[in-house]
């Protein structure tokens, strides 16, 4: 990959946040999707005034979840999905988790960004489990937004550090939901998955596209109006 | 800046189309979108099935909207009242189509189509003339009916504060269908006494979340049929067999 | 029926009263079963302090009714299942249509009491439609009390005004439920339903055991304790 | 007179008793009922199948009933945590039996459980191996499981503030599997921050309703775990690893 440059992690967050349109009611995952909300802009996570506004959802029963607090103001009746003290913007609602989850089964969240382990070109989706033995299972909200959500972003290295493909034919990891996935971001490319499988609309500079199609699992067909993928230098 | 707000009901309900499925909040006149339905008589729509607990009073607001001869069809629970004239006759005449839903089964009917549902099973109306068609199914040694969600075009519902988001708050028992038909509609449409600034509804008040609600229109003095009646207001709409009566004594 | 003296309405409705215990959660059907309010202890409605205290809930989103507005003090915002106006007691709490039904629906309702054209000696209940043609149908909450209730007392007189018995075999109108009604309050009985059909509690003074049959669709059992059905001169 | 008031902890769970299925309300730490919990702990009841989202962090509240050997069987959406690792012995030593379900089918089937709801059809899970042993079903052209109510003997939750008659709130996200737990369980035990005097919730701004409440009691100062990890308070359970290392150095 001699003059290619991968997006870094903040890089492919950047990259999520601006297809995010303003006024969408968003849910992020834990762990890389969270780092989404450091990339739009400033009012979307603290007011109302001005530029573009985006409300988050938290499944534990927060819509308008805003900034981390400042040591020593936290409040612990205020968690985020991973537990970690969060706060609420103006205009904020708090609710039960069934309510919660009546959102997201509902199609009321437009958008969920969520990681994987893998995803099917069919827009199966592998995140919660990798059906190690040993490991005990843990599902928590992600089949619920993964089925629920208007649109499932997934946000994850083009291939593990291992180097094996993300993007795949059929997923071998125990599924989280079905046909789910519409867009993944890599650090190496946009891709949307439709009824005719996986669709490159943006690669990183210098990369060809039979490099893209080596280091991923499934047919790649590249459009016609292929842009190339940039980020600002962040992170 | 995500703001809601319309300036008119007629504003408020652009994009309601003939042949649309309308959901109206309300039980008996509380919580009543009344100014909402009169925009929607007025833009001349036709040919809606409205989902409804009741099938109108007097003159105004639904009533007025099925006397107009806009509502093809009307699901609801109790179309029956001391003041459901309007209905009754239309009906006599086989000029609207009727189906009678148990008011439990059509809220969580409501509740389930915004909710994702595909179904659910119920013990109401199980044996009764209202199972017919429906699956009956022993779950743990009880019986139960498989009910199927409501999904509709337009919510049309009345809460009583909004803020600019369109975060809903509701008043004692005009709350009743409001909060489960916000959620199941793909275009929803609140009426509310008073617009608030941002902030000004307690995260932990809030009963109908932002997410919900499309619009949001400032109705400060809503119409009160039960006022009509008892004689401290005057009705705002002049239902047509006045009007012609009116027209006649020209 | 010389001598005898079946219950008037208010004695009816004094009688299921009886029967109510504090603490319960009681839903009241429209028309006659409103009139037990009446005959439960002031506090019941009012307030909170000694006595026997019920609470009252109402199907359009009231848990906590309390007596008529005086005149010009209205609330049209707050009104009975019948759609007429009512007050809330100190201890209220209000909620939506889906909350109110899944309250009844879950067994959380102690008593519902409602009127009835038919009872059957198996607890069908048939109080929605006499299925007259030319009348349309209109069924509120009732199958949902019906089914809901933990307890389904049905006050209502013995016989209609034609002299045609309500206890029966099988009813012959359209059902409202099936095998949900506990107890029936009658101007001359209270009766149970049980698993071995109508067994009487309660009679009328003077009223005989076979006169009281002769009013009854269906075969009735004396109970070996069965006391007079007494009221106080009310209404 | 209604008053649903227990002066202590332990006089609130009187009655829980050996085998009991119980529902335990909260996320993470927020909203969890710890000194209710404690309290089941002290009175020596075991061979619960416990009900919650999570499986206890560090060494409070649900953690110290699994660590001390009280729970046969737990229901969660997420067991895993970065204090979970009493659970984690626990379940491998093979001494917890776990079912893991998802995080909304589990509020809704809690929810159904106190709805009357037979069953209800997501679709949630389906394809997956949750799915397992699940009837699955296409309505209207999407795919959905069929999932069952949960129903439970007792319910240990923690709000924010009760009445006497138990009308409850509850503070921003510790809120989460509350309500419906409280309508889901025979027996609801609620430990609040402040009971008030009936009329000082606004009958508008109740969540929990009184009539799903059995018994309240006040906690002033709950234990709060993630204090204890951040060195500002001390804890008041000492796990039973640490008292035995305690009782080695005397």
């Amino acid at each position: 990959m001699s003059g290619i440059r991968p997006l870094n992690r903040e890089q492919m967050a950047w990259r999520v946040a601006q297809d995010i349109p303003g006024g969408a009611f968003v849910n992020l995952g834990i762990g890389m999707p969270e780092m989404v909300a450091n990339h739009l802009p400033q009012d979307a996570r603290g007011g109302a005034r001005g530029g573009r506004e985006v409300v988050y959802h938290c499944e534990n029963g927060i819509l308008g979840m805003g900034p981390l607090p400042k040591p020593g103001e936290e409040d612990f009746d205020l968690v985020t999905a991973g537990k970690k003290p969060v706060t609420a913007v103006t205009g904020a609602a708090f609710f039960d988790s069934a309510a919660s989850f009546a959102m997201i089964r509902g199609g009321h969240i437009d958008i969920a960004v969520l990681g994987a382990f893998q995803v099917a070109e069919n827009g199966d989706l592998a995140n919660w489990s990798t059906g190690a033995t040993g490991a005990f299972p843990a599902v928590g909200g992600a089949m619920d937004l993964a089925a629920g959500a208007a649109q499932v972003f997934v946000i994850a290295e083009h291939t593990t550090k291992q180097g094996e493909a993300k993007l795949v034919r059929r997923c071998t990891y125990p599924l989280t939901g079905i046909r789910v996935v519409t867009r993944v971001f890599t650090d190496l490319a946009v891709i949307d998955v439709a009824a005719e499988g996986f669709l490159v609309r943006e690669m990183v500079d210098g990369l060809s596209f039979e490099a893209l199609q080596a280091k991923t699992g499934a047919t790649l067909t590249l459009q016609n109006d292929c842009k190339p993928l940039k980020a600002p230098p962040v992170g | 800046m995500i703001d809601k707000r319309a300036k008119t009901p007629a504003e408020a309900v652009q994009g309601v189309k003939d042949g649309d499925t309308v959901l109206i909040s309300g039980f008996g006149e509380a919580g009543n979108p009344t100014e909402l339905i009169h925009a929607v008589i007025d833009q001349g729509i036709r040919g809606l099935t409205v989902v409804a607990n009741n099938a109108g009073n007097g003159h105004q607001g639904l009533a007025a909207l099925i006397e107009a001869g806009r509502v093809k069809k009307i699901i609801c629970s109790f179309p029956r009242s001391s003041r459901s004239e309007v209905f009754q006759d239309v009906y006599n005449r086989g000029a609207i189509e009727l189906e009678v839903v148990p008011q439990g089964t059509l809220a969580e009917r409501i509740r389930a189509g915004g909710a994702g549902i595909g179904g659910f099973y119920t013990p109401t109306g199980v044996g009764t003339p209202l199972a017919e068609g429906k699956e009956r199914r022993t779950i743990d040694g009880r019986d139960y009916l498989l009910e199927l969600p409501i999904r509709a075009d337009v919510a049309l519902v009345k809460a009583h504060r909004a803020d600019p988001w369109g975060n809903l708050t509701y008043r004692k028992a005009a709350r009743n269908f409001g909060p489960p038909m916000c959620t199941a509609a793909k275009l929803t449409i609140v009426q509310v006494e008073r617009i608030v600034a941002l902030g000004d509804i307690d995260p932990d008040h809030v009963v109908t979340p932002s997410i919900f609600v499309d619009r949001i229109v400032e109705v400060a003095d809503p119409i009160s049929e039960a006022k009509i009646l008892l004689g401290r207001e005057k009705p705002r709409w002049i239902p047509p067999h006045e009007r012609k009566a009116k027209e006649a004594r020209r």
